[in-house]
């Protein structure tokens, strides 16, 4: 278990943890969008510290696949979180 | 590097990373916490080129750090007060408020309690030792998937099935965004500078984005990271109060979108047919086959996301006249020019002609 | 045979795909694929009750290193209903979005919806089932909303919220346990699993996932509002088929892949859980004033029930009990996928009809719309468990369990949980009987009228009697 | 095409798909519907007479269809079952005829006569079922198929009625359901044999059989109409006279007395029973409901209601003549299963006449009715005078058995009393009616005269139906010792459940 794992997946744990309370929290849609993301930041964080085998030995291929995944799968439900928020403030104006 | 100095740069890279986290949700200003969350996407980046995942950090520093506060921020281009009402109301009398305080303060300590467990698994997850079954695997069947960059490989060879369906997220967002309405209007027109920066910046994107489409074979790259930098050109045209932001309409638009969920799909069905397994690409045509699935996919990622920031059906038929319309407005006086490259945007829209 | 695992994976998206690029043909398109989905779900079913389980590694990769999709009898049935529930739905939508344009909208994320149904019900890959998780919460927010009104967005909204946090958990736990046995196979899991810190974190971590995106008791509040408001075909899918998925895998975690974790007080957590959405479901759905209100608290209700399963199945030993407890387990939730749809769907044919749901001025319309009444009351006999339909066996069994484990508690919940269902089902069903004029023909709309009847009547009477296949399927396992 | 196989099938198929078809009939189409009703009724009829022959001569009826591992549908004839098929076969036909003239040009009768097929469906396939889990099955679709019977006037009171028969009949069958689960949980499918199975379970079972067998009876109890959970009954009467004919002389009442017997007799085995203590609990509640019964049955003005009372007394007969131990008070309590439903079918017919032609509803109003409606208060006096118990009617039959049975079984101490009193009660009031029907002078004019009187008295469909069951009453009484009489066949289920 090399040091420079555990040290970026605890970090990663922390912001999970930031993430998740803050989606808990949230006061405004875009505070909650916001936290989501970083708890997925979070969770990749873990993911790729598993993948580091040290400076000599390659690293694992199959977390990076699945963080470049995740991180379009986010984006896209992101995207879409956003554009229902802005359809409802079109409702709201000329509502 | 030895690794006392290694081990000082991971803390200071670690505590920044951490903070910026921390600091932009607990910001008030909304704007302030989007800025703050693309710079930690950036801090993020580094820390994954540092455990030696290039692939991931261009992917983030694109995606996750450019786009996606790209995004946010057109998102909080409205007046703040109308993304919170769709939150808790204000708080107005005294015994909700410590109940709002009690409520904070038994969330955070779960929070803290879910991060404690959360890490304990971890680490004795990490003490379960090095699982090097599966890396092994795919070193051995490397050069029969066709492309030397491993991650490409279990991208789009080994986990190629996970791609698929993650192309059809990406499509399902799209439509989900032209579904709910019209684009946004458009911003105003780019000043002297900024065209002259565009006049350089979009064609380097463009020409970016077709060398990590090709190196992706080889070196970190691919068509994810190819198709956030060609987004990042069309963010740039929108931002310049460009209406002819490279996206098409009508069937064209829809041809683009579905291009990544269609070619893959193509291609898995005509090797089904030929007796082969779904996705199971024949060694000689394999890296053939990914580099054309790869090029699909990259345009349909670059066409959600400029249509997600786009933020709805692009109007075409409403393209002509406002186009004059904006003409005539920049002949009437020149807007404020706004320095492009900051990676921020400041949002100057007119509000007596409720451009925003 | 195999390949029709692809193929049902396949034929749903290709049909996606060519909606999307050829609008003017998209209905036909939207028929045609359906009914081959459907076709190949039969045909699935028929191959693994011949054959036993199927396995189709994708790409040609064994399990390790590639993705397999595999289907045993549990996940065969569950993706015939899927079939059956959005065949009726696609008839009835094409009849219910009476606009081209919504039309067009409509079909590729239908289809998608479908897609992701069956992948995720075919998956045997941890990482494959968060983003075949991520494609159906994102289908179902989109169509969703694609009536338009304000209410049904801003109930979108919070659903897609509710469904990040949940997806969000589960890819923690995938994480972890990607960490700790360095493999995604269920089937490989399975084996390497054993209890110790990280396999309770990882399983409290996505069980909480699943459980948001199930919406059981604590956790429901988005569900009502999100299924209240949205068109009546995408409720319908939603309340029958999209929640029941989310259930299916913490069934398959809890089950299968961490059975060797699973202590009875975990169980009986959800059991309590289970108890408690019975209880709420049912008082609230008797509280509705809306129909679809009802119907959706209905949900929660006999979702509740499922759950109420899992003590049961973790105290009784592997043998001809715990396979009966298995098979009633199932054929609940197959009668309330199709009893809940038919209900849906025949709220709709009465919302478009007399312009409201409110049940107090159902009088009416009751009268005006025999055939619909008659599936409402079909649906009404499914959820509340009386016989002839395939609910009764279900509770059959979910008593027959609780006796025999001696865990009464269950019993008394279950029993309370279906008289409060017959007392919401048939506070609506009185204003059939009121005495406005009569239209003389039993089927007015037949189109809109016809796939409602259907759902409903094969849940209320074809589950009940031609059961037995459901208990011989489930004996056929990985 | 095994013939034995499919004849149970098809007697309940005889009633389920003309009522099915009914349902998708236009409600214009009343010729379609009564040729119907009829020739589902005649069929029936044919089948069962059948289904009595070869019962007669040993014949086995069995149909069985598996709904899931261990829980098999099974449809058997034996000498119980096919009684009470015979007595609902041939009332349904008189109820068909009667129901198509009470309704004439009224809304909704597709949909009314749909269900009233599916009632008599489930009624006979309750009387064949072969195991206790066929039976739940059919208790619990036959609450489905009449409470939109007695809920079809739509009226607030209707509402009400049929609000409050569910809550009872679904809380009933759901305590069917628990002691079902527990007894197939502890001793596997309960199948109907004469003489029971349970009596050899071994001992430490005892009180969870004890508590099973309490849980049943309640769940039964609702529907025969034991004393705390009768509440229903008389509310039910706000349906239209053919329901109630039905509903409290052959379909819901007689479901849940064919159900205690069945539970006491080819479940427990009434030996084991009396070992368990629990004949003497179900014979004190009997008697508590007949005498009970009785009396409400006193004060009502209203007519209908009246009848209701008296049901809820005279059902508890054969839940009494159960609880006595011996083959003469088994005779006596199955016999006047049947007799009761013919008298008691007349009662309601005629009952239904008087609203229908005179709009008669209380009792005070039949001053003199006889004058004007002789043929129909004849019967009504028949049928009368055959619940009090007066020779040559049927109903003294019954009471006959019952005594002499309690005699022999040496419970004479309380059961006489019983009867006695019940029958002092049941001419208190039914006598009172027959006095004003005859002889007192009618009231100047009928409060609602519907149909003028022209060769006969009211419409021929509502008149033949009363005089039909009043005869069968009078004939029942008369030719008791005539081979396949009642009372020759209840001796003979008697017989096979003692194995004389």
């Amino acid at each position: 278990m090399l040091t420079a794992q555990w040290l970026y997946g605890l970090a990663g744990c922390l912001v999970t943890g930031i993430g998740l309370g803050n989606a808990l929290l949230g006061s405004s849609l875009l505070k909650r969008v916001l936290a989501i993301n970083v708890m997925g930041a979070g969770v990749f964080m873990m993911l790729i510290a598993v993948a580091y085998r040290g400076p000599d030995l390659a690293p694992d291929p199959v977390p990076h696949a699945l963080v470049l995944t995740g991180i379009v799968v986010a984006v896209s439900a992101t995207a879409l979180a956003l554009a229902l928020a802005r359809r409802l403030d079109r409702e709201q104006d000329d509502g | 590097m030895n690794s006392t100095t290694l081990l000082a740069f991971d803390a200071l890279l670690l505590i920044s990373t951490v903070s910026l986290a921390w600091a932009s949700l607990a910001s008030s200003d909304e704007r302030r916490g989007v800025i703050l969350f693309m710079a930690f996407g950036l801090l993020l980046a580094m820390a994954w080129s540092r455990l030696q995942a290039p692939d991931v950090a261009l992917a983030e520093a694109a995606i996750g750090a450019g786009l996606s506060g790209a995004l946010l921020l057109s998102a909080v281009r409205r007046e703040p007060v109308g993304l919170s009402r769709t939150g808790a109301e204000p708080v107005q009398n005294h015994e909700k408020t410590d109940y709002r305080m009690t409520l904070r303060w038994t969330v955070t300590l779960l929070c803290a309690a879910f991060t404690a467990t959360l890490g304990w698994a971890y680490l004795s997850a990490l003490s379960f030792g090095p699982h090097d079954g599966l890396p092994r695997a795919i070193a051995a069947n490397l050069e029969a998937s066709g492309v030397s960059n491993p991650v490409t490989a279990v991208l789009l060879n080994f986990r190629a099935w996970d791609t698929l369906l993650e192309l059809a997220v990406l499509l399902t967002a799209a439509l989900g965004i032209l579904a709910l309405g019209k684009e946004s209007p458009a911003y105003q027109p780019a000043g002297v500078v900024f065209e002259g920066l565009i006049r350089w910046l979009v064609p380097l994107l463009i020409l970016t984005a077709g060398y990590l489409l090709w190196v992706g074979a080889h070196a970190p790259g691919g068509a994810f990271q190819a198709g956030a930098t060609l987004a990042a050109a069309g963010v740039v045209l929108r931002l310049a109060g460009r209406h002819r932001i490279g996206l098409p309409a009508g069937i064209r638009l829809r041809v683009l979108m579905a291009a990544g969920v269609g070619v893959f799909l193509l291609v898995g069905l005509v090797l089904m047919l030929a007796g082969r397994s779904f996705l199971g690409y024949p060694p000689a045509l394999a890296s053939l086959l990914i580099l054309v699935i790869e090029t699909a996919a990259m345009l349909a990622i670059a066409a959600t996301l400029v249509l997600a920031f786009a933020g709805g059906r692009p109007q075409t038929d409403v393209l002509a006249n406002t186009a004059v319309k904006l003409e005539a407005s920049t002949a009437s006086g020149p807007g404020p020019a706004r320095p492009a490259g900051s990676g921020g945007t400041s949002n100057d829209c007119i509000p007596e002609k409720k451009a925003c | 045979m195999a390949d029709t695992l692809v193929w049902l994976v396949a034929l749903p998206l290709t049909g996606a795909v060519a909606t999307l690029l050829l609008p003017r043909q998209a209905n036909m398109i939207a028929i045609g694929s359906a009914v081959a989905t459907a076709v190949t779900a039969g045909v699935l079913v028929h191959a693994v009750s011949a054959q036993g389980a199927l396995h189709y590694a994708i790409g040609g990769w064994h399990a390790g290193l590639g993705i397999a999709l595999r289907a045993d009898g549990l996940s065969a049935l569950l993706l015939l209903m899927t079939a059956l529930v959005m065949l009726a739905a696609t008839t009835y939508a094409g009849a219910y979005f009476s606009s081209a344009g919504q039309r067009r909208q409509l079909w590729p994320l239908w289809l998608l919806l479908w897609t992701s149904l069956n992948a995720l019900l075919l998956a045997g890959d941890l990482f494959n089932l968060y983003v075949t998780l991520e494609l159906l919460g994102l289908s179902a927010v989109a169509l969703a909303c694609l009536g338009g009104k304000t209410a049904a967005i801003r109930a979108a909204l919070r659903y897609l919220l509710v469904g990040l946090l949940g997806s969000m958990m589960f890819l923690a736990g995938v994480s972890l346990i990607y960490a700790g046995y360095g493999t995604l196979d269920m089937a490989m899991l399975t084996a390497a699993v054993g209890p110790g810190p990280v396999a309770w974190t990882a399983l409290a971590l996505m069980t909480a996932g699943l459980l948001l995106k199930a919406a059981l008791f604590p956790l429901h509040f988005w569900l009502p509002p999100a299924h209240a408001s949205a068109p009546a075909p995408v409720s319908a899918v939603l309340s029958a088929l999209v929640v029941k998925a989310a259930f299916y895998l913490v069934l398959r975690l809890w089950l299968e892949v961490f059975a060797a974790v699973i202590t009875p007080a975990a169980a009986s957590l959800l059991g309590a859980l289970g108890a408690g959405a019975v209880l709420w479901g049912s008082w609230q759905a008797l509280q509705a004033e809306r129909l679809k209100l009802l119907a959706a608290y209905s949900t929660v209700a006999q979702l509740g029930y499922l759950f109420l399963f899992f003590p049961l199945l973790q105290a009784l030993p592997h043998g001809p009990a715990r396979d009966l407890a298995a098979g009633g387990l199932v054929i609940l939730a197959l009668t309330h996928g199709l009893a809940k749809a038919g209900l849906f769907l025949a709220i709709g044919v009465i919302q478009q009809r007399a312009g409201h749901d409110t049940i107090r001025e159902l009088g009416g319309t009751a009268q005006q719309l025999p055939a619909t009444t008659f599936a409402i009351a079909l649906a009404g006999v499914a959820l509340i468990g009386l016989p002839p339909s395939g609910a009764f066996l279900g509770k059959w069994q979910l008593l027959a369990g609780a006796v025999t484990t001696g865990q009464w508690l269950w019993l008394v919940i279950t029993v309370i949980g279906s008289l409060l269902a017959a007392a919401y089902i048939f506070r609506v069903l009185g204003h059939a009987f009121g005495h406005q004029p009569y239209p003389g023909r039993p089927v007015t709309v037949a189109r809109e009228e016809w796939p409602a009847l259907l759902l409903a009547a094969s849940a209320a009477v074809l589950l009940g009697l031609a059961g037995l296949p459901v208990w011989g399927l489930m004996e056929i396992r990985l | 095409m095994n013939w034995n196989t499919w004849l149970p099938v098809l007697v309940v198929a005889s009633s389920l798909l003309p009522g099915l078809i009914i349902f998708f009939l236009r409600e214009g189409s009343h010729r379609l519907r009564t040729v119907l009703n009829m020739a589902g009724a005649v069929l029936k009829l044919a089948l069962v007479g059948q289904l009595i022959w070869g019962v007669f001569h040993e014949q086995v009826y069995e149909s069985r269809w598996t709904l899931a591992p261990g829980l098999d549908l099974v449809l058997h004839a034996d000498t119980l079952s096919v009684l009470f098929v015979a007595l609902s076969t041939v009332l349904w036909l008189v109820t068909t005829v009667y129901a198509i003239g009470y309704l004439e040009n009224s809304p909704h009768r597709s949909r009314f006569f749909g269900f009233f097929s599916l009632c008599v469906s489930a009624t006979v396939g309750l009387a064949l079922a072969g195991n206790l889990f066929t039976f739940v099955i059919f208790y619990e679709l036959l609450t489905l198929a009449t409470y939109p019977l007695v809920a079809h006037r739509g009226t607030p009171e209707a509402m009400r009625g049929a609000r409050i028969y569910l809550t009872y009949t679904l809380g009933g069958g759901m305590l069917l359901l628990i002691g079902t689960v527990w007894l197939h949980v502890l001793a596997g499918p309960a199948v109907f044999v004469e003489g029971g199975t349970l009596h050899r379970l071994p001992e430490q079972y005892h009180p969870q059989l004890k508590m099973i067998f309490l849980l049943l009876i309640a769940g039964l109890g609702v529907k025969a109409a034991l004393v705390p959970l009768h509440g229903w009954l008389p509310q039910a009467m706000v349906a239209p006279a053919p329901v109630s004919a039905l509903l409290h002389a052959v379909a819901v009442v007689k479901a849940g007395a064919f159900g205690i017997v069945r539970v006491v007799y080819d479940v427990y085995g009434v030996n084991f029973t009396d070992q368990l203590g629990l004949l003497g609990i179900l014979g004190v509640v009997a008697a508590v409901t007949i005498i009970y019964g009785s009396v409400r049955a006193l004060y009502q003005d209203n007519l209908k209601k009246r009848l209701a009372w008296s049901t809820v007394s005279q059902v508890s007969y054969i839940a009494l003549g159960t609880a006595i131990l011996g083959p003469v008070g088994t005779v006596g309590g199955i016999v006047h299963l049947v007799h009761q439903g013919i008298m008691k079918i007349t009662l309601f017919f005629t009952a239904g006449n008087y609203a229908e032609t005179l709009g008669i509803h209380k009792v005070s109003e039949m001053n003199g009715v006889g004058r004007r409606m002789p043929a129909t208060t004849l019967a009504f006096t028949v049928a009368a005078l055959g619940m009090i118990g007066i020779p040559p009617v049927a109903g003294f039959v019954s009471k006959w058995y019952l005594g002499l049975g309690a005699l022999e079984a040496g419970m004479a101490a309380w059961v006489m009393p019983v009867l006695l009193a019940s029958s002092v009660l049941n001419a208190a009031y039914f006598l009172p009616i027959l006095h004003r029907a005859w002889f007192r002078d009618p009231a100047p004019a009928w409060p609602a005269e519907h149909l003028p009187a022209a060769r006969l008295e009211t419409h021929a469909a509502l008149l033949w139906p009363p005089v039909v069951t009043a005869t069968l009453a009078l004939a029942a009484g008369l030719l008791a010792a005539a081979p396949y009489s009642p009372l020759e066949w209840a001796s003979l289920i008697a017989q096979r459940e003692y194995g004389l």
